[in-house]
């Protein structure tokens, strides 16, 4: 059955950035954020298949240079998603990665990153819905700023 | 009115040394005894029947072992393949409208607009012939389609029994 | 006498297997008898559940798969109990296993046998709908997944010596035709029924058209057809022509409600919510051009926790709601139907579909019926078991408990907590002779797979059609084949299911695998069952990784089925990168503190205390107030007439007497720290308590409605008041009710509205319940209930029938018609419309009584986050699943019970308690619980002791050794969260099995085929 | 807009219901659970502005006046269909009965009343008597004469002893005689003893449609002491 509303394949080469496909590197929290996502399955609420979910014990196990290591990969989007302040699991480590990302932000625009690549937010185990609609918010604003061009390590194979 | 009868002799306990019947259970019964020996082979081309249960004899009276012998004594008169059953049917078959006193009480618009949906589902069976074993059945069924200009013939059932005697 | 350690459970539907689980669990031995070829009872045949739309089968699975293996369950299949004598704690029961003629030893469940039988019969399991053979499966994921012959329609069986095409057939020599029926005689302590229900037979109600008119079809029917096991594989085909359905009605009440024809006064309590169920997942099936759904209804009763969300969200989706029931269901052109109905102006209207679905009520399971005449348990009029009141689970046999629909028409998560609780009254009874009769489980010896070089299995998962209708799960397994240091690639139909984690056992041992990847549904649901299977194929069971490929891929990508296959094979690209990476690790447990907190004295945290006192657990039951009984103290009497005071009081003496129970009144918790087995709280009294399991029963309260739409006066008219105020009239006797002239009650105060979309579930039993007895007091008395739908749910619908038998008068209200209250010159006035008349009526009644809603306790939040559990979106605590854990807490060794997890009458909050308490017990049973496995750990020769990461950790789990100012973890403390690695300058701290080149490695398969666009780079 | 006729119900008088209660025992009207399924079904519904729920709805609300007054009474048939699949079995046919008997005599639809109080003198139609046995006789003469095999007919009246007795809507004879000869045929080929009556032989019943318990009652046993008084061991109704 044809794709409704997506082109297929990824950003293959030399197509233009239109129908390109952003690639979305996401670190969920086990025990609400990606208990969000499996609500959000559950529930049937439909979001864009750019994001890869790898799943993290808490938040705050997500150190920058995982961050910046996926910008290198090629990843044009990078979403980290833990509980709700006061929610974790571990009691603080969402708060650890609050402040962490905080300083990583600013830095990254530092570098001409642009804002919008590296997303964070929270979803507990009962929002579906808003996990969805999260996704649909980030794949949309990578989308906008087309292809990663800055930090990506470029294997050139001859 | 089988009803009249039978619920008058038991809401009254009237005293009485006979049992009350239908003649549409009698009407089976000879046919299966062959005391009535009937034919359907009359009906060569194919005339099509429907039947109307009447609510004081079926749903009120005898229930559906009576709307069977009903549906058994015409199917052997006219021919199982020429008899449409009507839907719904039986014990909880729509009421014509004619009973109760509706075609002596005079409100003849109420009377006809309850009759629609009889005469709708009468019309759906396409039957050529409804059979109506019922006197105030057959007045108001014979009405409603002159007056919803229906295409059925409407008789008593003894009409087709004598055409599909053997003597 | 010494009681026995083990207890008989009858009947392996949801309920008996539930309770089974949580007996074994607990350390009593259990003989499950199930008279079906294999267990699952009425929930194997559901096609999804509600609220959650979980798959049945999905969620079953697990914890059949996990009852059909476990040590302590001695499963008899095609059994059924014959007698039993004896006493409480000293039952002999004589159960006859009938012959399955497959030898269970051998069958390995090929289907040659049924490939080859000639003789084709009827599928009960597909009710009927589809056809099986004489030897067959009860369902594709079936536990025990073995054949059976079916001796009444086996032609050998009934002409010895002519067929037996499946001996021939059978590769195994597994039929054995002289199978014979065996006698079981068993020694157990207690017994717990749970035997179920059979749906209602609509054949004798002809206006229904069932049996008589093509495509009419009960509620069971419908879900086989909706099922991917069902007849038509999860392609919703109607029964005539196999064509799909774009129109269908579901006509409710049929078999319930209705004391003529079908002589079931009750309501069957769950029927509104699957036919809403059904409608919306028959949406979800109907290819293009949709499908519009109809449903014929008298009250919409979605009473339970989440329910009324769904009936909102199913209105949004455009399932169509008609508040008129139907008189008959008449066929109109090719096997269409017609219906009539009455709209709510009362106009007649007349609409046709393709399909019409019965939702058919709940009877006592036909086959128990003789069954509990040898027991001696009573039924009640309605033909149920009759339980006694303020003990739901327990029959009028000592000894005997009951749990399930056998008691009373109930949705699963009741069930399941009746079970829980059944099982809890059989551990007290049997409490001194626990684990007196159970196995402990040996594994293998585990293959030291550090040497070898990795060998990785993946496993894709069709799960019916739920991935394989988007994923296109072939072409992933042949991707993942060529994945390096991939040597084995297998997809299958359900990857949960017994006999493909036994394959996968033999596919382990055969191939060395030493990594396993599985692609099918979530981790947090499914790991534990998988990680065993790699401990039994001998391997360590964290060289394991899972790949998500149905609740977050196949699900959310329903219309790109090209990139969802595309993710799928990343996704396995993903988890294979990572499990390379993976090491064996240790089986580290946490020892058991022996004793349990209990938070809130109300009716639930009583009968929690009490319940584990009883087993000789230690309790400490903590009360904010001074005294006990909490918010039942204002309670008159429950639904069943009982009055609550005196059994409060008893509880209280109970409770203050016990030996084993530790009251802490005026107290709050100050702070908790810890883990399952291993929690310690610190109390407002100074004291500091350490407990291996915490019951959380924090209760409720009632809303007062003091201003906005719902206030109706309350607070500025005397006689205007909510159900509790007028309760408090009725304990105090208070006499002057009698003078009454009229009363009203207004329902839905409060409840159901935007700011609380919830139904307080309670209210219209307790506001008919107080109508009666001002009947009682003077049945000259005019009342009038103003509802938005009656919930009397199950057997309290007597209460209803009785109200209106009374003269008590109904008129139903809508948000958009509201009742108006005004006070004239002290006299109250209520101005009602009456949807039936379409008229204004004006009341003016001497006593205006408001149902309000239930609301969350306001420190609820305070006080879960102390225990990292979570908060609903109602405010209500959140459970692990609405469905099958409704009294755990995600977070391992915390439980709910009470008005907390949501509204609930008295009988409800008790067996809550009492399977809380269960739950516990299954901890507190034992010395020692599994720990994390997964911790931290630190590389001495990288570690500048710089100490940042135990400023970190939440568990002081990491700290400096003074000797080598190197960090040491302690493997006891640690929980995993890896705050410490991702603080760690130096890349000393690493997590097991999650360090960092494994997270790289998985972000470098994440964005393999990602090619660089044109612009190239800045 | 809703009919601004605002019911006071200050206090609530159902005294109608209340007498149909005593006068039925059992009829459980409160019961109602205002599910709309019997108006679904009638095909009385939407005619004078009542249906069976409404009209119930009048009478648990105390509008007793409404109800006395309305000629829905008349467009219900008393067929009971409503009663058939009502979860609660609530007849309302038998309601309406109730209130039809209620309805003075002069204020009952007039042809209806007239067919009952014929019929409590001899049939509905009022023809003599005799007149019912001469048509009889003279119609089964033109047959026997010139319908060949019929030449034996019976139509006996009277008959004492005899094995069946069969009562004759008494429209035939007045209207249309010849409709009368196809059940003579019926019985003469299966060979019955049968015979009519030539007293209280009208087999209508319109008393019970007046709901006049009386009458009805008076008609009834009229008709089971002439078949009684013929010593027929059967009583058939026709058609």
């Amino acid at each position: 059955m044809e794709d409704k509303n997506l082109q297929s394949g990824t950003n293959l080469a030399a197509s233009p950035t239109a129908n390109w496909e952003p690639r979305i590197v996401a670190f969920l929290c086990n025990w609400c954020s990606y208990a969000g996502a499996d609500l959000a399955g559950v529930s049937r609420f439909q979001y864009p298949p750019n994001i890869r979910i790898i799943r993290v014990p808490c938040s705050g196990r997500v150190s920058a240079n995982m961050i910046l290591d996926a910008l290198k990969a090629g990843a044009d989007g990078v979403l980290v998603s833990g509980c709700h302040p006061g929610d974790c699991h571990y009691i603080s480590g969402n708060l650890h990665a609050r402040r962490r990302f905080g300083l990583l932000k600013n830095f990254l625009e530092f570098l001409g990153i642009e804002p919008g690549r590296i997303n964070f937010s929270w979803v507990s185990a009962s929002e579906g819905e808003q996990f969805s609609e999260v996704v649909k918010k980030v794949t949309g604003r990578v989308k906008a700023l087309g292809p990663t061009r800055r930090l990506v390590k470029e294997i050139r194979i001859d | 009115m089988f009803y009249a009868t039978l619920e008058g002799l038991r809401r009254f306990n009237i005293p009485h040394k006979f049992e009350f019947l239908s003649i549409i259970s009698l009407y089976a019964q000879w046919i299966r005894e062959g005391r009535l020996k009937v034919d359907p082979s009359w009906n060569n081309e194919g005339l099509k029947f429907t039947v109307q249960d009447p609510c004081k004899l079926v749903r009120q009276g005898l229930g559906d072992r009576v709307a069977d012998d009903l549906r058994f004594t015409i199917k052997k008169v006219v021919g199982e393949e020429n008899f449409i059953e009507p839907w719904p049917n039986r014990s909880n078959n729509y009421c014509c409208g004619g009973g109760g006193g509706a075609l002596q009480s005079g409100f003849v618009k109420n009377r006809r607009d309850y009759g629609k949906i009889k005469f709708e589902q009468l019309k759906r069976t396409g039957a050529d012939v409804v059979i109506t074993p019922c006197h105030n059945c057959h007045g108001q069924i014979m009405d409603i389609c002159d007056f919803y200009k229906g295409k059925w013939k409407t008789t008593h059932l003894w009409n087709w029994i004598v055409k599909a005697l053997k003597r | 006498m010494n009681p026995k350690g083990s207890v008989l459970v009858v009947g392996a539907g949801i309920a008996g297997v539930q309770a089974a689980l949580d007996l074994a669990d607990g350390g009593y031995y259990v003989h499950l008898v199930e008279r079906r070829p294999a267990i699952g009872g009425g929930m194997s045949q559901l096609d999804k559940t509600f609220p959650t739309n979980d798959c049945s089968a999905c969620i079953l699975s697990p914890k059949l798969v996990e009852c059909g293996r476990h040590l302590n369950i001695n499963l008899l299949t095609l059994s059924e109990l014959v007698s039993i004598d004896g006493e409480p704690g000293d039952f002999r029961a004589v159960v006859r296993q009938h012959p399955r003629y497959v030898d269970t030893g051998k069958c390995i469940a090929c289907g040659l046998c049924a490939e080859k039988c000639p003789k084709k019969v009827k599928n009960e399991f597909n009710m009927g709908l589809s056809e099986r053979k004489a030897a067959y499966l009860l369902y594709p994921q079936a536990v025990p997944l073995k054949y059976a012959i079916d001796s009444k329609n086996c032609i050998w069986l009934n002409k010895p010596g002519r067929c037996g095409a499946c001996a021939k057939a059978c590769p195994a020599g597994a039929i054995n035709f002289d199978d014979a029926p065996k006698d079981h005689l068993l020694e157990v302590g207690a017994v717990v029924l749970a035997p179920g229900f059979s749906p209602f037979d609509p054949s004798a109600l002809d206006f229904t058209g069932y049996g008589r008119v093509p495509n009419v079809v009960t509620s069971m029917e419908f879900e086989r057809l909706l099922s991917p096991s069902g007849p038509c594989l999860g392609h919703m085909e109607r029964t005539s022509d196999h064509k799909e359905p774009k129109r269908i009605a579901w006509l409710q009440c049929v078999g319930s409600r209705d004391i003529n024809k079908a002589c079931h006064g009750y309501c069957s309590s769950v029927c509104c919510m699957y036919a809403i169920k059904q409608a919306v997942i028959a949406k979800e099936h109907a290819t293009g051009g949709g499908l519009s759904a109809h449903i014929f209804f008298m009250d919409m009763r979605t009473h339970g926790k989440g329910f009324e969300g769904y009936y909102n969200r199913a209105q949004t989706d455009g399932v169509v709601f008609h508040r008129s029931r139907v008189h008959s269901v008449i066929p109109g052109k090719d096997d269409n139907l017609i219906i009539r109905y009455a709209d709510e102006h009362g106009k007649a209207a007349e609409e046709e579909f393709d399909l019409v679905v019965l939702s058919v009520g709940l009877e006592l399971n036909r086959n128990a019926i003789s069954l509990m005449d040898k027991l001696g348990v009573g039924f009640d009029s309605d033909g149920f078991i009759v339980t006694a009141p303020f003990a739901p689970v327990s029959t009028n046999r000592p000894g005997v408990f009951v749990c399930g629909a056998a008691s009373e028409p109930k949705d699963i998560p009741q069930s399941v907590v009746e079970a829980s609780a059944a099982a809890l009254e059989a551990e007290r009874l049997l409490a001194e002779a626990r684990w007196s009769k159970t196995k402990t489980k040996e594994f293998p010896p585990e293959r030291d797979v550090r040497p070898e070089p990795p060998r990785i299995g993946v496993f894709v998962c069709h799960c019916g059609i739920n991935i394989s209708s988007v994923v296109d799960v072939k072409a992933v397994t042949e991707y993942a084949k060529g994945l390096p240091n991939v040597v084995f690639a297998q997809d299958n139909l359900f990857t949960c299911s017994q006999d493909t984690i036994n394959q996968m056992s033999e596919t382990i041992r055969r191939e060395r695998l030493n990594r396993v990847v599985v692609a099918s549904c979530s981790p947090r649901t499914h790991e534990p069952l998988f990680q065993e299977t790699l401990r039994e194929a001998g391997i360590n069971k964290y060289l394991f990784e899972m790949a998500n490929i149905r609740d977050q891929d196949s699900w959310v990508h329903r219309d790109a089925p090209k990139m969802a296959t595309l993710k799928a094979k990343d996704l396995v690209r993903m988890a294979v990168a990572k499990v390379r990476g993976d090491e064996p690790l240790p089986y580290n447990s946490v020892p058991v503190t022996r004793a349990a907190l209990v938070v809130g004295a109300g009716v639930a945290g009583m009968t929690a205390a009490l319940s584990l006192a009883d087993q000789g657990f230690k309790v400490h039951l903590v009360e904010r107030k001074d005294r006990l009984w909490g918010h039942a103290r204002k309670f008159y009497r429950t639904w069943q007439g009982d009055e609550v005071r005196p059994y409060l009081e008893d509880m209280s003496r109970a409770i203050e007497s016990h030996s084993k129970i530790e009251l802490h009144l005026n107290t709050t918790i100050e702070d908790a720290s810890g883990s399952v087995g291993q929690f310690k709280t610190s109390l407002s009294d100074g004291s500091l308590i350490e407990h291996g399991v915490a019951i959380l029963a924090i209760g409720g309260e009632s809303f007062k409605p003091r201003q906005g739409k719902w206030n109706y006066l309350y607070g500025r008219n005397p006689n205007v008041h909510t159900l509790l105020e007028l309760d408090k009239r009725f304990i105090e006797g208070d006499q002057d009710l009698k003078g009454l002239g009229q009363a009203v009650f207004i329902h839905c105060v409060g409840s159901r509205v935007p700011e609380r979309p919830y139904c307080s579930r309670v209210c219209c039993t307790h506001a008919i319940d107080q109508a009666l007895k001002l009947k009682e007091l003077n049945p000259e008395m005019d009342i009038f209930m103003l509802y938005r739908d009656i919930r009397t749910y199950g057997k309290r619908e007597r209460l209803y029938q009785e109200a209106r038998g009374k003269g008590i008068v109904f008129v139903r209200y809508d948000l958009e018609h509201l009742p108006e209250v005004r006070d004239e010159g002290g006299r109250l006035l209520v101005r009602a419309h009456d949807p039936v008349l379409d008229r204004y009526i004006n009341l003016h009644p001497d006593l205006l009584v408001l149902a309000s809603a239930v609301v969350p306790r306001d420190d609820m939040g305070r006080l879960s986050k102390l225990y990292k559990c979570a908060v609903g979106a109602e405010g209500f605590l959140l459970e692990a699943h609405m469905k099958l854990r409704p009294v755990d807490f995600a977070t391992e060794g915390v439980y709910l019970a009470g008005l907390c997890h949501y509204p609930k009458p008295i009988d409800e909050t008790i067996a809550q308690a009492k399977a809380a308490a269960a739950r516990a017990a299954i901890v507190l049973s034992k010395e020692a619980v599994p720990a994390e496995g997964v911790t931290a750990q630190v590389n001495p020769a990288k570690c500048t002791g710089c100490a940042v990461c135990t400023q970190v950790c939440p568990y002081s789990a990491i700290n400096i050794d003074p000797a080598t100012a190197k960090a040491v973890v302690n493997v006891g403390l640690c929980k995993g969260c890896g705050a410490c690695v991702a603080s760690c300058r130096s890349d000393a701290a690493s997590l097991k099995n999650l360090g960092n080149e494994q997270i790289m490695a998985a972000i470098e398969a994440a964005t393999e085929d990602v090619v660089i666009g044109p612009e190239g780079l800045v | 807009m809703p009919d601004e006729k605002r019911l006071d119900l200050g206090k609530l008088r159902t005294k109608l219901k209340k007498h149909i209660e005593s006068a039925v025992p059992g009829i459980n009207i409160d019961y109602c659970l205002t599910c709309g399924l019997c108006a679904s079904g009638c095909p009385a519904t939407d005619i004078e502005g009542l249906d069976p729920r409404k009209f119930l709805r009048l009478l648990v609300l105390g509008q007793d006046e409404e109800i006395l007054k309305t000629n829905w009474i008349y467009a219900c048939t008393m067929c009971q269909r409503c009663k058939y699949a009502c979860p609660m079995g609530i007849d309302v046919g038998r309601i309406v009965y109730e209130i039809r008997g209620m309805r003075p005599k002069e204020q009952r639809p007039k042809n209806l009343q007239r067919s009952c109080d014929l019929q409590k003198e001899s049939n509905s139609t009022g023809i003599p008597n005799e007149d019912f046995v001469w048509v009889v006789g003279d119609v089964l003469q033109e047959v026997r004469n010139n319908e060949p095999g019929w030449a034996n007919l019976a139509a006996p009246i009277d008959k004492a002893g005899a094995m069946y007795y069969l009562n004759q809507n008494a429209k035939e004879p007045t209207v249309e005689p010849e409709e009368m000869v196809p059940l003579w045929k019926i019985l003469g080929a299966a060979g019955i003893d049968w015979t009519y009556s030539s007293k209280w032989w009208d087999g209508a019943n319109y008393c019970l449609f007046t709901g006049d318990a009386m009458d009805w009652e008076m008609t009834v046993r009229r008709q089971a002491e002439v078949v009684d008084g013929l010593g027929c061991k059967y009583y058939i109704n026709t058609e």
